[in-house]
């Protein structure tokens, strides 16, 4: 058996589907019948006011949520008869960003990149893009919630995967940060990647979007 | 098998990264790690003081106090094994990592032993000299500690696992352990009792070491369940 | 019948199992009996109060 | 057969069918026990070796019993719910739980009083079955304190569901361990299984048969509840109840 490379992997097209979704937290039904396709370069956006089950659909598009009925598939394969595959080909991004406060950041992305696959980017340019490069040294505590943000943003471009799932990106971002983030996405879809987002402000972008509702 | 730089880490290189990164967290915050030790020897003071310091009641009772005070202590620590993972949303990011979720589980309970276990297994045996317990008796103390905390870290995650995220976590925690560790504790206590009384102890050495191996090739998986559970 | 009853200086704890027995049997019944009556009254006054609004 | 299972399996079919046949199970199973009781009572000869206490032996059997039946269905159904995703087992294992607690007390407490005049103390620590039996009862309020404490049903199903799994191989492990080390301790002389007569261990049959069939039909009435707790939300339990006849 041979693994894939990243250039062949992008070579292909992938799909995300989603066929007549139900979830029910406690004592809500927070969505019903709801069904999507997402292909390589397009942008799912999950829209709708805070609280209304945004998180708990990206969650639960992801795997970490069991679906009351429906089934997601990736390339047309039902996720939970691949899940390792599956999440070999996503890296998620959320509010809670997965980073320890008493590590340094080369600390927290080098456990990162021993679990997933990486990029060839050099990481270097990366934060340098993302304007973190000065604080490689420092434990994340002492950064700010920005600044923890834009590196959860490195972790992302260093792995390399072709879905990105970003639950509320733009939270704890300044205009600057929101514009760097759109155009990551941008580029990230211009290649061949995809990313499902979930947010609760209008986004504007050029990229090929699919949006769904949540009432 | 021809891989490419880009594939996904092998196993044992995701299982490494978590214990790795654990102990790294342990070094930067000793507390976690004293804490339990320091538990550990203040239960084994309340012993002698609260049933008389003679010498034979003392060599009696030294086994027995010993290994509940090390049950005690490592059900302390077991509190936090998952829980700021789940606070800072590693936890997501573990569950949704494409290495199966058992392994990256066995290299944090591996990390827990590291840190709580095999520190009391070399502190047991100051308090055990205290105890007055015969030097070749405390090295079988320190043998069924060792195999005996690697069950008791092992079966402990799957309750730290199914309570991490509730409000009363703790005690629930110790409700749903204490039962199923006492088969642990009987056997590695009585066996220091034989070493003691010059009996053959080797049954419950062997007993603890295929509890061990037995948790060590069952318990991640319901660990790995449990987390996935508790995560939703 | 005084013997019977007695058992033979075993009355106390023949009888106090039995009736232990009887008590805890009594217990569980009346219990999930319980359960059912306010479980089934909480749907009902819930439903009736939905019907209203309707 | 598998059809039957599937349609068994559906809650308003079962809702309907534990119906009829919980207050059947009941009231046969009471039958048997007011007979098993009178016959162990009165009309049995008393055990030459215990006296009359021996009498104790027809509540006791039972209620151990039924205790460790109670965790075999608590932990089946919990494997059968994660496995196959069917809820109506979950509500099972939600059921059985207080039941089995009930019953493991009172074999403890039967066991205890039964001990008191055969070995002069009301706990024996190094009698393997009992210590085996407390430590069932501290499982039963494990599980149940774990289902109470996690506000959202289907999730409070499946950790206790991997709790009450975990549980179950425990319990051998612990029979085992508490075994060997009652060996050490010279455990006190327990009864040794003599060879009872027949017309001792009739009644003691029909009184475990009775037992049975009264927890049957109490699992049945708690899964009842069970089940309409959980389908509250659904047309089926909406029309039950809102039709004039009701369906209690």
């Amino acid at each position: 058996m041979r693994r894939r490379s990243a250039t062949e992997r992008k070579a292909l097209t992938h799909k995300l589907s989603a066929d007549n979704l139900t979830l029910i937290r406690g004592e809500r039904c927070l969505f019903q019948g709801l069904s999507f396709a997402l292909e390589s370069g397009g942008l799912l956006i999950l829209e709708g006011r805070n609280g209304c089950g945004k998180t708990s659909l990206i969650r639960a598009i992801a795997g970490m949520l069991s679906l009351e009925e429906g089934t997601i598939y990736w390339n047309d394969v039902p996720v939970e008869k691949q899940r390792q595959e599956f999440h070999g080909n996503l890296v998620w991004l959320a509010h809670r960003t997965g980073l320890k406060g008493d590590l340094t950041l080369v600390e927290n992305l080098g456990f990162e990149r021993s679990l997933r696959a990486h990029s060839n980017e050099d990481p270097e340019e990366v934060y340098e893009r993302l304007g973190i490069a000065r604080l490689k040294k420092l434990v994340l505590r002492s950064l700010s919630a920005g600044q923890q943000r834009r590196v959860s943003l490195a972790r992302m471009l260093l792995a390399d995967v072709p879905l990105w799932f970003m639950d509320e990106p733009f939270t704890n971002l300044d205009r600057e940060g929101r514009a760097l983030v759109m155009e990551l996405v941008e580029e990230h879809c211009s290649k061949g990647g995809m990313c499902v987002m979930a947010a609760h402000q209008d986004v504007e972008i050029s990229v090929p979007t699919t949006r769904v509702k949540i009432q | 098998m021809n891989v490419s730089m880009q594939a996904s880490p092998g196993l044992l290189t995701g299982l490494g990264a978590t214990t790795k990164r654990d102990l790294l967290l342990a070094w930067k915050r000793p507390g976690d790690v004293l804490n339990p030790l320091f538990f550990f020897a203040m239960v084994c003071t309340l012993f002698p003081l609260a049933v008389g310091p003679s010498a034979e009641q003392l060599e009696f009772s030294g086994p027995g106090v010993l290994w509940v005070a090390a049950l005690l202590a490592t059900l302390l620590s077991l509190n936090s094994l998952f829980i700021s993972d789940f606070e800072d949303g590693s936890l997501d990011q573990l569950l949704v990592s494409p290495q199966p979720l058992p392994v990256l589980v066995l290299g944090k309970t591996l990390a827990h032993w590291l840190t709580s276990g095999l520190p009391l297994v070399f502190v047991s045996p100051i308090l055990a000299i205290t105890y007055r317990m015969p030097l070749s008796v405390v090295g079988v103390m320190m043998l069924t500690l060792a195999l005996g905390t690697i069950s008791l870290s092992l079966l402990g995650s799957i309750g730290a696992a199914l309570t991490v995220g509730l409000h009363r976590g703790t005690a629930l925690l110790s409700l749903l352990i204490l039962p199923l560790a006492m088969p642990i504790m009987i056997l590695g206590a009585n066996a220091v009792s034989l070493a003691a009384s010059n009996d053959i102890y080797s049954t419950g050495v062997w007993a603890l070491g295929a509890y061990a191996i037995a948790s060590l090739s069952l318990a991640p998986y319901a660990t790995a369940a449990a987390l996935r559970i508790s995560n939703e | 019948m005084d013997g019977g009853f007695a058992m033979g200086g075993y009355g106390a704890y023949v009888w106090s199992c039995y009736s232990l027995t009887f008590v805890i049997v009594v217990f569980l019944s009346w219990r999930g009996r319980l359960r059912q009556k306010r479980v089934y009254r909480d749907i009902e006054v819930r439903l009736k109060a939905l019907e209203d609004r309707e | 057969m598998w059809k039957w299972f599937h349609q068994l399996a559906s809650p308003p079919y079962f809702y309907r069918i534990s119906a009829v046949l919980a207050p059947w199970l009941a009231i046969l199973g009471l039958i048997m026990i007011a007979y098993g009781t009178w016959q162990g009572l009165f009309v049995v000869p008393m055990d030459y070796q215990q006296g009359d206490a021996f009498r104790i032996i027809y509540v006791h059997v039972p209620s151990a019993y039924l205790s460790m039946m109670a965790y075999m269905i608590m932990a089946t159904a919990g494997a059968i719910g994660l496995i196959w995703r069917i809820k109506l087992a979950h509500a099972v294992g939600a059921a059985a739980a207080p039941i089995g607690a009930g019953f493991t007390f009172l074999a403890l407490c039967t066991g205890s009083i039964w001990g008191k005049p055969m070995w002069g103390t009301w706990w024996e620590w190094g009698d393997p079955r009992m210590m085996s039996e407390l430590i069932l009862l501290f499982l039963y309020f494990g599980y149940m304190a774990l289902r109470s404490s996690i506000d959202d049903t289907a999730k409070a199903d499946k950790a206790s569901a991997v709790l009450a799994l975990v549980g179950i191989v425990n319990v051998v492990i612990v029979h085992f361990s508490v075994e060997w080390w009652s060996s050490l301790h010279q455990g006190q002389t327990v009864f040794k299984k003599g060879t009872m007569d027949a017309d001792m261990r009739i009644p003691l049959f029909i009184m475990l048969i009775g037992f049975t069939l009264l927890f049957g039909s109490m699992l049945l009435r708690r899964i009842r509840t069970e089940v309409l707790y959980r389908e509250r939300r659904t047309r089926w339990v909406r029309e039950m109840i809102l039709s004039p006849e009701g369906g209690a």
